[in-house]
């Protein structure tokens, strides 16, 4: 058991070694953005309170668990292909495509509604940081969704196997690094005030 | 097993990564775009002032001075100059140079028309209303 | 040499140090200039001689780049430039413009030159680096369009290797990134927020590529190493400048009119741009230690390896030292950025043209290396203008902080030329360390008079002996 | 026929499952009297989120140690950020 353990724990990193610098570096950039936030939040507490007060919570929590969901089918995909099961592979990916569009419409119709009530990157600082982070967040989710759409057709098209599936690993990893980061940006901006 | 690093992947992330942040940056722009007319007082833009930026473009001034601290560092910041100086002061200054002191710095003298001299202060005078986050730190620049 | 038209990168890299040599004396006259105010004076205003030392840069170093990559280009694509005959041509009239431009500067007055050359219909004069007059702009298109259509067409019939791809993709990016010179808006703030498209663009972007393509190309004809491993780093690195260099445009816009939130999204994205130079140190070096030959051109590796160490310093931990908000609030407009600008011009631009021409001349002039004689000639003209440059970027680093500490930050803040007087020693310091550059600059230009090839039989003499 | 990827999948889909629990209670939370606990309650349960998805859904739980310190130190610092920059206020 402890063998076997420890043999699994020695395999690379999944997918192609290139997408986990670009990973790290965004994961970077992100951890920076938050610090910056919890900063200027503490700087400014009262405002970041008020204006929090102002986002509706509900448009946060359905895209948390949007988001979650989508990564797990993702993760269904990478080990649909695993088995060899190509059309499998590709029908989750498909699925967590849906939901990434379900994600961008929750996200626009929230978006809209700020517009309405006049929520500007130069309005207060909170909404400068809300925006810049969600919209920053959100073309990472499309720009994930470009890379699921090219694996899920090369799946569909044969193009992934047992023994030579990085591609769909690459695609996966950069998927549930923006859910990741989404996961933190919930917390920070929607739940703790 | 081996890891994988391939130089298609790398390239894919360069290009890829090039798109995206040109995009995010290209939407930053087009919002900065609408507030920089407002933060500088675009409707106040007077053919005067507009004659008078010409002046200064077309004298070279930002190859000693500053505006909002950009251009050379050899002379004091333009930015604010209306605000420390005045505008009889600087017409005064602009028309008694160069001082010819000796190893004094030296400013050249541009022969400006009085209404010249009056189009360039309108624009220093605009210049010294540009919300700039309040920079400079102080009057002197 | 492997192609006879690479042959045409000779003229352009024997202008491009003359035209350095020129940068040199317009930088000691200006420097001069803030010590003697009356020096020269009115025959040559500071704004001239500051000027003429900036275009002067610009147009060596581009030449260098031209240069390079008519000597790389074919040598990557493994077949003859597609017309030789029109690189030479081209090389002729930038030269000719260059050299104009820099006539018109000193003999014709800066207005007489804006109104007899149509600035009025379209203006494009009065900005830093373009100060150019109007035709003079048009003709560095047709020149970039010349050279861009002369290595696009070799590209097109030879073999597409990533560093040609990444070398003639960041040309085209140079040519494009050059087009907002042509956009001059009247609102002062706008002009501003574009002028940066092109500086920051070039020097933060676009350039940085090249710099990456140079470097990759030179150490992977230097080391031996296996070209899928230098191209994939390249690679990375530059998609590491771009991802903190496109919104680290961004501190640029801080004080300047712009919208509050580039205060903190500039500060954020560009405290990551010294991550590419950290890449290219390691990337580098460690290229050297898995070298599979030694080359006889230690001049070029020693060049070669300088530049990623000087371009960290000079952009990375100086451009650093500026970037964040709240230091530049007190830092803008002073001599701190003219310091991280001397030091990141010369230890990014000017070393990797200097490591690409210290590789590519010996071989343009049928040797594959200098004669040890001459290498240890250029050598220590590496470590003299590397080290006066450090002093010239330390000396202004004394006179922006004097400018912090009385102007800036103080409580009776003190007119600007009463804090420049007191800067007085900085700017002496700065002038004698422009003088030992420009010896620097006279001993590396020495080593291109000591003929000879290098000899094998001297290593081998000398292994024997140790 | 249980494939080695059988227990994988069952650890992700509990994963899964657990994430949007946890996602749910800490938006519950969110809803209570803002304050210290509240605050420290919610970074503690996007912690253990974010470690979930990072050795589940990205498999780095199979992966060497440097990695899964990489990422365990990624997490810490910004829970610890997070915390100090909180705490300050």
């Amino acid at each position: 058991m402890n063998a076997e353990a420890s043999v699994i724990r020695t395999q690379p990193l999944p997918g192609d070694f290139a997408i986990w610098i670009f990973i790290f570096a965004e994961l970077t950039v992100f951890g920076v953005l938050f610090a910056a936030y919890a900063f200027a939040r503490s700087a400014h507490a009262d405002l970041f309170n008020a204006a929090q007060l102002g986002l509706n919570r509900v448009y946060g929590l359905a895209n948390t668990l949007i988001l979650v969901t989508s990564s797990y089918f993702v993760v269904r995909a990478t080990q649909s292909i695993k088995a060899g099961r190509s059309t499998a592979c590709g029908h989750w990916l498909v699925g967590a495509l849906g939901l990434g569009g379900c994600f961008l419409a929750v996200k626009l119709a929230e978006f809209h509604q700020d517009l309405a009530q006049g929520i500007s990157l130069s309005a207060n600082l909170f909404d400068m940081f809300y925006l810049s982070l969600t919209f920053f967040h959100f073309m990472h989710v499309v720009m994930g969704m470009a890379i699921l759409a090219v694996v899920a057709h090369k799946a569909y098209a044969g193009r992934y196997s047992v023994a030579d599936h990085t591609g769909v690993e690459t695609g996966a990893s950069y998927w549930h690094m923006v859910d990741l980061v989404w996961i933190i940006l919930f917390a920070l901006v929607y739940v703790i005030h | 097993m081996q890891q994988v690093f391939t130089k298609a992947m790398a390239r894919n992330i360069f290009l890829g990564g090039a798109v995206f942040f040109l995009a995010i940056y290209l939407a930053l722009t087009y919002d900065t775009w609408q507030r920089i007319p407002i933060r500088d007082h675009a409707d106040q833009m007077t053919p005067a002032v507009l004659r008078g930026k010409y002046l200064l473009d077309t004298n070279d001034c930002i190859g000693c001075h500053t505006i909002n601290g950009e251009g050379a560092y050899f002379a004091p910041e333009l930015g604010n100059v209306y605000k420390r100086r005045g505008p009889d002061f600087i017409k005064a200054w602009i028309q008694s140079q160069p001082t010819g002191v000796p190893g004094r710095r030296q400013m050249p003298n541009f022969h400006l028309t009085p209404d010249q001299l009056n189009d360039l202060v309108a624009y220093l005078q605009w210049l010294s209303n540009i919300d700039t986050n309040n920079w400079p730190p102080n009057i002197q620049g | 040499m492997k192609y006879q038209s690479q042959a045409v990168a000779k003229p352009y890299f024997i202008a491009a140090l003359a035209l350095f040599v020129g940068q040199i004396v317009f930088g000691l006259i200006a420097g001069l200039q803030y010590l003697y105010g009356t020096f020269l004076f009115p025959e040559l205003p500071f704004d001239v001689a500051h000027m003429s030392h900036t275009n002067l840069l610009i147009v060596w170093l581009l030449m260098a780049f031209m240069g390079a990559a008519y000597f790389i280009v074919p040598e990557e694509a493994q077949t003859e430039l597609y017309s030789p005959k029109l690189a030479l041509v081209t090389f002729w009239v930038f030269l000719t413009a260059g050299a104009l431009t820099i006539a018109a500067y000193l003999f014709v007055p800066y207005a007489h030159l804006a109104a007899i050359t149509g600035n009025a219909a379209l203006p494009t004069m009065g900005r830093g680096y373009l100060e150019q007059p109007l035709p003079i702009k048009i003709g560095i298109v047709l020149v970039a369009l010349s050279l861009l259509f002369n290595v696009t067409m070799t590209l097109i019939k030879g073999r597409k290797t990533s560093i040609n791809l990444i070398l003639v993709g960041s040309l085209w990016g140079l040519a494009l990134l050059f087009l907002p010179a042509f956009y001059f808006p009247q609102d002062t703030v706008k002009a501003s927020f574009g002028w940066w498209w092109i500086v920051h663009g070039w020097v933060e972007g676009d350039w940085e590529l090249i710099l990456g393509a140079l470097l990759g190309f030179i150490l992977i004809k230097m080391t031996g190493v296996d070209r899928e491993i230098v191209e994939k780093w390249i690679y990375i690195i530059v998609a590491m400048t771009l991802v903190s260099g496109l919104v680290g445009i961004g501190h640029h816009y801080y004080y300047t009119g712009a919208p509050s939130y580039w205060i903190w999204l500039g500060s954020i994205f560009s405290a990551l741009e010294p991550l590419p130079f950290m890449l290219l140190i390691a990337f580098s070096f460690k290229m050297l230690l898995a070298r599979r030959r030694e080359h006889p051109n230690k001049a070029a590796m020693l060049w070669a390896l300088g530049t990623p160490i000087m371009a960290f310093l000079g952009a990375g931990l100086w451009g650093f030292m500026i970037t964040l908000a709240p230091a530049q609030y007190y830092m803008h407009g002073t001599n701190f950025t003219a310091a991280h600008g001397h030091l990141a011009f010369f230890g990014a631009y000017a070393m990797v043209s200097l490591a690409i021409i210290s590789y590519a001349m010996p071989l343009l002039r049928g040797r594959i290396a200098n004669s040890d004689a001459a290498q240890r000639w250029e050598m220590a003209g590496f470590w003299i203008m590397v080290l006066s440059m450090l002093g010239i970027a330390l000396a202004l680093t004394g006179a922006g902080i004097v400018t912090v500490v009385l102007q800036r930050a103080a409580a009776d803040p003190m007119p600007f030329m009463q804090v420049q007087d007191k800067e007085r020693v900085f700017f002496w310091l700065r002038e004698l360390a422009g003088v030992g550059f420009f010896v620097g600059l006279l001993v590396y230009l020495r080593s291109f008079f000591i003929s000879g090839e290098y000899e094998y039989a001297g290593e081998m003499k000398r292994a024997l002996a140790a | 026929m249980k494939s080695p990827a059988a227990p994988a999948f069952t650890a992700c889909t509990v994963s899964w499952v657990v994430l949007l629990a946890l996602t749910t209670i800490s938006f519950e939370l969110g809803a209570g009297a803002p304050g210290r606990a509240l605050t420290a309650a919610v970074l503690a349960l996007t912690l253990i989120k974010g470690h979930l998805v990072v050795s589940h859904f990205m498999g780095l739980r199979r992966v060497r140690l440097r990695w899964r310190i990489a990422m365990a130190a990624y997490l810490a610092a910004v829970g610890g950020v997070i915390a100090l920059a909180y705490s300050i206020t």
